[in-house]
Protein backbone atom coordinates (compact mmCIF):
# COMPACT_ATOMS: atom_id res chain seq x y z
CA UNK A 1 0.00 0.00 0.00
CA UNK A 2 1.59 3.68 -1.02
CA UNK A 3 0.59 6.92 0.10
CA UNK A 4 -0.20 9.64 -2.33
CA UNK A 5 -0.05 13.39 -1.08
CA UNK A 6 -1.11 16.13 -3.87
CA UNK A 7 0.66 19.42 -2.38
CA UNK A 8 -0.64 22.76 -3.00
CA UNK A 9 -2.75 23.64 -6.38
CA UNK A 10 -2.40 19.60 -6.91
CA UNK A 11 -5.03 18.63 -3.84
CA UNK A 12 -7.11 21.39 -6.05
CA UNK A 13 -6.58 19.01 -9.19
CA UNK A 14 -7.21 15.83 -7.60
CA UNK A 15 -9.98 17.02 -4.97
CA UNK A 16 -7.92 15.49 -2.14
CA UNK A 17 -4.80 16.11 -0.78
CA UNK A 18 -3.96 12.51 -0.03
CA UNK A 19 -4.91 8.73 -0.63
CA UNK A 20 -3.71 5.46 -0.50
CA UNK A 21 -3.74 3.00 -3.65
CA UNK A 22 -2.24 0.26 -5.23
CA UNK A 23 -0.27 1.46 -7.72
CA UNK A 24 -0.73 -0.94 -11.21
CA UNK A 25 3.03 -2.88 -12.52
CA UNK A 26 2.71 -0.76 -15.44
CA UNK A 27 3.48 2.07 -13.18
CA UNK A 28 7.85 1.16 -12.26
CA UNK A 29 9.24 4.48 -11.72
CA UNK A 30 8.55 8.33 -11.17
CA UNK A 31 8.15 8.93 -15.15
CA UNK A 32 4.88 6.46 -15.63
CA UNK A 33 4.06 7.58 -12.36
CA UNK A 34 3.63 11.17 -13.65
CA UNK A 35 1.44 9.98 -16.80
CA UNK A 36 -0.59 7.54 -15.23
CA UNK A 37 -1.43 10.39 -12.46
CA UNK A 38 -2.12 13.14 -14.72
CA UNK A 39 -4.86 10.77 -16.84
CA UNK A 40 -6.22 9.36 -13.92
CA UNK A 41 -7.26 12.88 -12.89
CA UNK A 42 -7.56 14.55 -16.53
CA UNK A 43 -5.18 17.11 -15.00
CA UNK A 44 -3.96 18.32 -18.33
CA UNK A 45 -0.24 17.66 -18.19
CA UNK A 46 0.25 19.60 -14.54
CA UNK A 47 1.65 16.15 -13.06
CA UNK A 48 4.24 16.34 -16.46
CA UNK A 49 5.40 19.99 -15.68
CA UNK A 50 9.01 19.49 -14.56
CA UNK A 51 8.18 22.35 -11.39
CA UNK A 52 6.37 20.04 -9.67
CA UNK A 53 8.87 17.82 -7.94
CA UNK A 54 8.42 14.19 -6.87
CA UNK A 55 9.63 13.47 -3.34
CA UNK A 56 9.65 9.43 -2.30
CA UNK A 57 9.76 8.57 1.55
CA UNK A 58 10.46 12.42 1.91
CA UNK A 59 13.77 12.57 -0.72
CA UNK A 60 13.16 14.43 -3.75
CA UNK A 61 14.01 11.88 -6.28
CA UNK A 62 14.27 12.13 -10.18
CA UNK A 63 12.15 10.89 -13.13
CA UNK A 64 14.30 7.53 -13.46
CA UNK A 65 13.29 6.52 -9.60
CA UNK A 66 11.78 3.43 -9.18
CA UNK A 67 9.12 2.94 -6.93
CA UNK A 68 8.95 -0.34 -5.98
CA UNK A 69 9.79 -0.02 -1.67
CA UNK A 70 8.13 3.77 -1.81
CA UNK A 71 5.79 3.94 1.41
CA UNK A 72 5.34 7.67 0.84
CA UNK A 73 5.33 9.48 -2.56
CA UNK A 74 4.81 13.31 -2.52
CA UNK A 75 3.50 15.59 -5.49
CA UNK A 76 5.62 19.16 -4.76
CA UNK A 77 4.52 22.52 -6.86
CA UNK A 78 6.78 25.24 -7.04
CA UNK A 79 7.13 27.23 -4.02
CA UNK A 80 7.61 30.41 -3.30
CA UNK A 81 5.44 33.62 -3.95
CA UNK A 82 6.47 35.82 -1.46
CA UNK B 1 25.10 28.45 19.77
CA UNK B 2 21.46 26.83 19.67
CA UNK B 3 19.50 26.51 16.75
CA UNK B 4 15.50 26.44 17.27
CA UNK B 5 12.71 25.72 14.30
CA UNK B 6 9.45 25.47 15.13
CA UNK B 7 6.97 24.88 12.00
CA UNK B 8 3.27 24.75 13.99
CA UNK B 9 -0.22 25.87 13.33
CA UNK B 10 0.03 27.43 17.07
CA UNK B 11 -0.59 31.23 17.12
CA UNK B 12 2.24 32.89 18.92
CA UNK B 13 3.13 36.57 19.74
CA UNK B 14 5.79 37.72 18.24
CA UNK B 15 6.93 40.13 21.34
CA UNK B 16 6.71 37.57 23.82
CA UNK B 17 9.10 35.11 21.79
CA UNK B 18 11.89 38.09 21.85
CA UNK B 19 11.15 38.28 25.72
CA UNK B 20 12.09 34.86 25.64
CA UNK B 21 14.51 34.63 23.33
CA UNK B 22 15.93 38.20 25.28
CA UNK B 23 16.46 36.04 28.17
CA UNK B 24 18.76 32.96 27.24
CA UNK B 25 20.88 35.80 24.72
CA UNK B 26 21.56 38.42 27.22
CA UNK B 27 25.69 37.49 26.69
CA UNK B 28 24.80 38.26 22.94
CA UNK B 29 25.08 42.26 22.34
CA UNK B 30 22.94 42.51 19.87
CA UNK B 31 19.16 40.71 18.75
CA UNK B 32 17.85 41.24 15.30
CA UNK B 33 13.95 39.80 14.88
CA UNK B 34 12.00 40.40 11.87
CA UNK B 35 8.30 39.45 11.84
CA UNK B 36 6.02 39.23 9.13
CA UNK B 37 1.62 39.77 9.48
CA UNK B 38 -0.26 38.39 7.02
CA UNK B 39 -1.79 41.34 4.78
CA UNK B 40 -5.07 42.61 4.32
CA UNK B 41 -4.39 43.22 0.91
CA UNK B 42 -3.09 41.46 -2.19
CA UNK B 43 -3.46 42.43 -5.93
CA UNK B 44 -6.37 44.94 -4.93
CA UNK B 45 -8.00 42.32 -3.25
CA UNK B 46 -9.36 41.86 0.35
CA UNK B 47 -7.59 38.96 2.09
CA UNK B 48 -8.96 37.35 5.00
CA UNK B 49 -6.82 34.48 5.62
CA UNK B 50 -3.95 32.44 4.54
CA UNK B 51 -3.58 28.73 4.20
CA UNK B 52 -0.18 27.09 4.40
CA UNK B 53 0.34 23.92 3.99
CA UNK B 54 3.81 22.49 4.89
CA UNK B 55 5.26 18.76 4.40
CA UNK B 56 7.27 17.91 7.51
CA UNK B 57 9.92 17.10 8.29
CA UNK B 58 10.90 18.51 4.89
CA UNK B 59 9.61 21.49 5.52
CA UNK B 60 11.58 21.58 9.28
CA UNK B 61 14.86 20.20 8.04
CA UNK B 62 15.07 22.44 5.19
CA UNK B 63 14.83 25.51 7.30
CA UNK B 64 17.54 23.64 9.82
CA UNK B 65 19.91 23.79 7.05
CA UNK B 66 19.51 27.22 6.34
CA UNK B 67 20.22 28.36 10.03
CA UNK B 68 23.34 25.74 10.04
CA UNK B 69 24.52 27.94 6.64
CA UNK B 70 23.61 30.80 8.35
CA UNK B 71 25.56 30.14 11.56
CA UNK B 72 28.75 28.99 9.05
CA UNK B 73 28.79 32.40 7.80
CA UNK B 74 28.22 34.84 10.42
CA UNK B 75 29.20 34.90 14.68
CA UNK B 76 25.76 33.86 15.78
CA UNK B 77 24.78 32.77 19.30
CA UNK B 78 21.59 31.78 18.77
CA UNK B 79 18.44 31.27 16.15
CA UNK B 80 15.30 31.07 16.23
CA UNK B 81 12.66 30.50 13.66
CA UNK B 82 8.69 29.98 14.30
CA UNK B 83 6.41 29.70 10.98
CA UNK B 84 2.68 29.44 11.29
CA UNK B 85 0.70 27.00 9.02
CA UNK B 86 -2.80 25.75 8.51
CA UNK B 87 -5.60 28.84 8.58
CA UNK B 88 -3.74 32.31 9.69
CA UNK B 89 -5.98 35.00 9.82
CA UNK B 90 -4.80 38.86 8.41
CA UNK B 91 -3.14 40.67 10.62
CA UNK B 92 -1.67 37.45 12.51
CA UNK B 93 1.82 36.78 12.63
CA UNK B 94 3.10 33.98 10.25
CA UNK B 95 6.53 34.28 11.17
CA UNK B 96 9.31 35.07 13.25
CA UNK B 97 13.15 34.99 13.20
CA UNK B 98 15.75 36.15 15.31
CA UNK B 99 19.34 35.98 15.42
CA UNK B 100 21.85 37.29 18.76
CA UNK B 101 25.59 38.11 18.09
CA UNK B 102 27.82 40.36 19.80
CA UNK B 103 28.30 41.50 16.19
CA UNK B 104 25.47 43.76 15.73
CA UNK B 105 25.58 43.74 11.22
CA UNK B 106 26.00 39.76 11.56
CA UNK B 107 22.61 39.47 13.33
CA UNK B 108 20.80 41.95 10.57
CA UNK B 109 22.78 40.02 7.70
CA UNK B 110 21.47 36.49 9.37
CA UNK B 111 18.26 37.46 10.09
CA UNK B 112 17.65 39.16 6.14
CA UNK B 113 19.25 35.47 4.81
CA UNK B 114 16.90 33.79 6.53
CA UNK B 115 14.12 35.40 5.25
CA UNK B 116 15.46 35.63 2.41
CA UNK B 117 15.00 31.86 2.05
CA UNK B 118 11.87 31.32 4.57
CA UNK B 119 10.18 33.88 1.89
CA UNK B 120 11.48 31.83 -1.43
CA UNK B 121 12.87 28.41 -1.20
CA UNK B 122 11.05 27.02 2.23
CA UNK B 123 8.95 24.25 1.67
CA UNK B 124 5.55 26.07 2.33
CA UNK B 125 2.20 26.28 -0.28
CA UNK B 126 0.15 29.42 -0.02
CA UNK B 127 -3.10 29.92 -0.19
CA UNK B 128 -5.43 33.31 -0.37
CA UNK B 129 -8.90 33.32 0.88
CA UNK B 130 -10.38 36.26 -0.68
CA UNK B 131 -13.99 37.10 -1.15
CA UNK B 132 -14.23 35.74 -4.99
CA UNK B 133 -12.50 32.78 -3.60
CA UNK B 134 -9.49 30.33 -2.91
CA UNK B 135 -6.50 31.28 -4.76
CA UNK B 136 -2.60 29.18 -4.64
CA UNK B 137 -0.25 31.83 -4.60
CA UNK B 138 1.85 31.26 -7.83
CA UNK B 139 5.74 31.54 -7.73
CA UNK B 140 7.20 34.93 -8.99
CA UNK B 141 9.50 34.53 -11.69
CA UNK B 142 12.51 35.46 -9.40
CA UNK B 143 11.77 31.86 -7.16
CA UNK B 144 11.35 30.13 -10.68
CA UNK B 145 14.65 31.67 -12.08
CA UNK B 146 16.92 29.30 -9.57
CA UNK B 147 14.55 26.31 -10.14
CA UNK B 148 17.19 23.91 -9.40
CA UNK B 149 17.06 24.70 -6.25
CA UNK B 150 16.56 21.07 -4.86
CA UNK B 151 19.19 18.75 -4.95
CA UNK B 152 18.43 15.92 -6.63
CA UNK B 153 20.07 12.33 -5.88
CA UNK C 1 3.23 57.04 9.43
CA UNK C 2 4.51 57.52 13.28
CA UNK C 3 8.04 58.19 14.54
CA UNK C 4 8.55 57.60 18.44
CA UNK C 5 11.55 58.51 20.41
CA UNK C 6 12.00 58.15 23.57
CA UNK C 7 15.31 58.75 25.92
CA UNK C 8 14.82 57.75 29.43
CA UNK C 9 16.40 56.08 32.27
CA UNK C 10 13.11 53.38 32.70
CA UNK C 11 13.86 50.05 31.81
CA UNK C 12 12.02 48.05 29.06
CA UNK C 13 11.22 44.96 27.91
CA UNK C 14 11.94 44.63 24.36
CA UNK C 15 9.75 42.02 23.57
CA UNK C 16 6.72 43.75 25.17
CA UNK C 17 8.17 46.98 23.18
CA UNK C 18 7.76 44.92 19.99
CA UNK C 19 4.48 43.33 21.02
CA UNK C 20 2.44 46.94 21.36
CA UNK C 21 4.41 47.71 18.33
CA UNK C 22 3.20 45.11 15.87
CA UNK C 23 -0.03 45.83 17.23
CA UNK C 24 -0.69 49.06 15.89
CA UNK C 25 1.42 48.37 12.75
CA UNK C 26 -0.17 45.13 11.71
CA UNK C 27 -1.12 46.58 8.19
CA UNK C 28 2.33 46.88 7.90
CA UNK C 29 3.40 43.19 6.53
CA UNK C 30 7.14 43.02 7.64
CA UNK C 31 8.56 44.47 11.05
CA UNK C 32 12.20 44.34 11.81
CA UNK C 33 13.77 45.37 15.54
CA UNK C 34 16.92 45.74 16.98
CA UNK C 35 17.64 45.28 20.71
CA UNK C 36 20.96 45.98 22.57
CA UNK C 37 22.11 44.77 25.51
CA UNK C 38 24.97 45.56 28.08
CA UNK C 39 27.50 43.05 26.92
CA UNK C 40 29.71 41.81 30.46
CA UNK C 41 32.74 41.66 28.79
CA UNK C 42 35.09 44.46 27.75
CA UNK C 43 38.55 44.15 26.60
CA UNK C 44 39.14 41.13 28.75
CA UNK C 45 37.44 43.00 31.69
CA UNK C 46 34.37 42.30 33.66
CA UNK C 47 31.86 45.08 32.80
CA UNK C 48 28.96 45.55 35.62
CA UNK C 49 27.28 48.38 34.49
CA UNK C 50 27.39 51.04 32.07
CA UNK C 51 26.36 54.66 32.64
CA UNK C 52 25.00 56.96 30.02
CA UNK C 53 24.52 60.71 29.86
CA UNK C 54 22.30 62.74 27.15
CA UNK C 55 22.22 66.13 26.36
CA UNK C 56 18.28 67.19 25.83
CA UNK C 57 16.74 68.29 23.71
CA UNK C 58 19.95 67.42 21.41
CA UNK C 59 20.08 63.83 22.11
CA UNK C 60 15.98 63.21 21.26
CA UNK C 61 16.08 65.63 18.38
CA UNK C 62 19.08 64.56 16.75
CA UNK C 63 17.42 60.73 16.46
CA UNK C 64 14.19 62.19 15.52
CA UNK C 65 16.12 63.77 12.92
CA UNK C 66 17.66 60.48 11.45
CA UNK C 67 14.05 58.70 11.49
CA UNK C 68 13.06 61.49 9.58
CA UNK C 69 15.55 60.73 7.21
CA UNK C 70 15.02 56.99 7.33
CA UNK C 71 11.23 58.13 6.50
CA UNK C 72 12.46 59.98 3.32
CA UNK C 73 14.52 57.21 2.24
CA UNK C 74 12.34 54.09 2.70
CA UNK C 75 8.59 53.66 2.34
CA UNK C 76 7.79 52.47 6.31
CA UNK C 77 4.96 52.94 7.93
CA UNK C 78 6.37 53.25 12.05
CA UNK C 79 9.35 53.70 13.50
CA UNK C 80 9.81 53.17 17.42
CA UNK C 81 13.46 54.16 19.06
CA UNK C 82 13.81 53.88 22.58
CA UNK C 83 17.50 54.23 24.35
CA UNK C 84 17.79 53.92 28.49
CA UNK C 85 20.65 56.84 29.78
CA UNK C 86 21.71 56.54 33.29
CA UNK C 87 22.95 53.48 35.24
CA UNK C 88 22.36 50.04 33.09
CA UNK C 89 23.54 46.88 34.20
CA UNK C 90 25.05 43.78 32.41
CA UNK C 91 22.35 41.86 30.55
CA UNK C 92 19.73 44.80 30.21
CA UNK C 93 18.72 46.37 27.03
CA UNK C 94 20.11 49.73 26.09
CA UNK C 95 18.59 50.51 22.61
CA UNK C 96 15.62 48.76 20.90
CA UNK C 97 14.46 49.87 17.14
CA UNK C 98 11.88 48.82 15.45
CA UNK C 99 10.80 49.62 11.78
CA UNK C 100 7.38 48.80 9.55
CA UNK C 101 7.11 48.17 6.02
CA UNK C 102 5.38 46.52 3.61
CA UNK C 103 8.96 45.93 2.25
CA UNK C 104 11.03 43.40 3.60
CA UNK C 105 14.16 44.80 2.87
CA UNK C 106 13.25 48.47 3.76
CA UNK C 107 12.40 47.23 7.15
CA UNK C 108 16.02 45.41 7.71
CA UNK C 109 18.01 48.70 5.91
CA UNK C 110 15.82 51.19 7.64
CA UNK C 111 16.40 49.62 11.51
CA UNK C 112 20.54 49.31 10.19
CA UNK C 113 20.72 52.67 9.42
CA UNK C 114 19.27 54.02 12.63
CA UNK C 115 21.54 51.71 14.42
CA UNK C 116 24.50 53.13 12.60
CA UNK C 117 23.58 56.78 14.17
CA UNK C 118 22.68 55.57 17.56
CA UNK C 119 25.98 53.63 17.94
CA UNK C 120 27.98 56.35 16.40
CA UNK C 121 26.86 59.74 16.12
CA UNK C 122 23.46 59.79 18.80
CA UNK C 123 24.36 62.04 21.71
CA UNK C 124 25.56 60.14 24.27
CA UNK C 125 28.63 60.02 26.39
CA UNK C 126 29.39 56.13 28.01
CA UNK C 127 31.15 55.10 31.38
CA UNK C 128 31.96 51.22 31.73
CA UNK C 129 32.03 50.58 35.26
CA UNK C 130 34.53 47.42 35.73
CA UNK C 131 36.73 46.21 38.90
CA UNK C 132 39.13 48.19 38.05
CA UNK C 133 37.04 51.78 38.64
CA UNK C 134 34.87 53.24 35.72
CA UNK C 135 36.47 54.59 32.34
CA UNK C 136 34.61 57.04 29.87
CA UNK C 137 34.52 54.96 26.57
CA UNK C 138 36.62 57.01 24.01
CA UNK C 139 34.90 57.10 20.26
CA UNK C 140 36.95 54.69 17.78
CA UNK C 141 39.29 56.10 14.90
CA UNK C 142 35.61 55.51 12.74
CA UNK C 143 33.90 57.48 14.64
CA UNK C 144 36.45 60.30 14.77
CA UNK C 145 36.84 60.47 10.92
CA UNK C 146 33.59 62.22 9.91
CA UNK C 147 34.69 64.46 12.79
CA UNK C 148 32.56 67.43 11.50
CA UNK C 149 29.49 65.50 11.74
CA UNK C 150 27.46 68.41 13.31
CA UNK C 151 26.55 71.52 12.07
CA UNK C 152 28.08 74.27 13.29
CA UNK C 153 26.24 77.17 12.40
CA UNK D 1 23.83 83.84 36.07
CA UNK D 2 24.98 81.26 33.23
CA UNK D 3 25.07 77.20 33.56
CA UNK D 4 27.53 75.54 32.42
CA UNK D 5 27.69 71.76 31.65
CA UNK D 6 30.37 69.45 31.48
CA UNK D 7 29.48 65.75 30.15
CA UNK D 8 31.04 62.49 30.02
CA UNK D 9 35.14 62.85 30.73
CA UNK D 10 34.66 66.81 31.03
CA UNK D 11 33.10 66.21 34.17
CA UNK D 12 35.19 63.89 36.00
CA UNK D 13 37.68 66.95 34.93
CA UNK D 14 36.13 69.56 36.68
CA UNK D 15 34.74 67.68 39.70
CA UNK D 16 31.11 68.22 38.46
CA UNK D 17 28.55 67.83 35.98
CA UNK D 18 27.32 71.54 35.69
CA UNK D 19 27.53 75.17 37.26
CA UNK D 20 26.22 78.05 38.30
CA UNK D 21 29.20 81.16 37.38
CA UNK D 22 28.95 84.88 36.41
CA UNK D 23 31.77 85.37 33.42
CA UNK D 24 34.11 88.03 34.00
CA UNK D 25 34.42 90.48 31.34
CA UNK D 26 37.60 88.96 29.76
CA UNK D 27 35.04 86.30 28.09
CA UNK D 28 33.03 87.95 25.80
CA UNK D 29 33.61 84.52 23.08
CA UNK D 30 33.49 80.55 22.94
CA UNK D 31 37.21 81.07 22.32
CA UNK D 32 38.03 82.74 25.10
CA UNK D 33 36.24 80.71 27.22
CA UNK D 34 37.81 77.73 26.57
CA UNK D 35 40.73 79.25 27.67
CA UNK D 36 39.76 80.66 30.57
CA UNK D 37 38.34 77.17 31.98
CA UNK D 38 40.65 74.86 30.69
CA UNK D 39 42.77 77.73 33.15
CA UNK D 40 40.42 77.43 35.98
CA UNK D 41 40.42 73.68 36.41
CA UNK D 42 44.54 73.14 35.19
CA UNK D 43 43.12 71.20 32.72
CA UNK D 44 46.11 70.60 30.23
CA UNK D 45 44.28 71.68 27.06
CA UNK D 46 41.00 69.38 26.99
CA UNK D 47 38.97 72.21 26.44
CA UNK D 48 40.96 73.69 23.57
CA UNK D 49 40.35 70.23 21.45
CA UNK D 50 38.42 70.91 18.35
CA UNK D 51 36.88 67.31 19.43
CA UNK D 52 35.34 69.44 22.18
CA UNK D 53 32.40 71.03 20.92
CA UNK D 54 30.32 73.59 22.30
CA UNK D 55 26.39 73.97 22.52
CA UNK D 56 24.65 77.54 23.44
CA UNK D 57 21.26 76.90 24.75
CA UNK D 58 21.44 73.53 22.76
CA UNK D 59 23.13 74.65 19.81
CA UNK D 60 26.50 74.10 18.35
CA UNK D 61 28.40 77.16 17.83
CA UNK D 62 31.70 77.91 16.34
CA UNK D 63 34.92 79.69 18.71
CA UNK D 64 33.78 83.40 17.50
CA UNK D 65 30.46 82.98 19.21
CA UNK D 66 29.41 85.92 21.01
CA UNK D 67 28.20 84.56 24.64
CA UNK D 68 26.52 87.68 25.81
CA UNK D 69 22.94 86.38 26.03
CA UNK D 70 23.51 83.07 26.94
CA UNK D 71 21.76 80.86 29.39
CA UNK D 72 23.10 77.27 28.87
CA UNK D 73 26.82 76.21 27.67
CA UNK D 74 27.74 73.04 27.49
CA UNK D 75 31.24 71.57 26.36
CA UNK D 76 30.72 68.10 24.41
CA UNK D 77 33.33 65.74 24.42
CA UNK D 78 33.12 63.51 21.38
CA UNK D 79 30.54 60.68 21.29
CA UNK D 80 30.51 57.40 19.64
CA UNK D 81 32.67 54.31 20.73
CA UNK D 82 30.23 52.17 19.97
Amino acid sequence: MLELLYFGKLGDVTGKTSEQIELPPSVPDLNSLRQWIDERFEADGIFLEPTVRIAVDNEIKSNDFKISNAREIAFLPPVGGG
Amino acid sequence: MTIEVIVSKDPFDAGLLLSEFTKTADQAGGIVSFSGQVRPKANQEDVSALVLQSYEPMTTEGIRARAVDAQKRWPLDQILIRHRIGLISTGETIVFVATASAHRRAAFEAADFLMDYLKTEAVFWKKEVTESGEHWIEPRKEDYQDGERWNVD
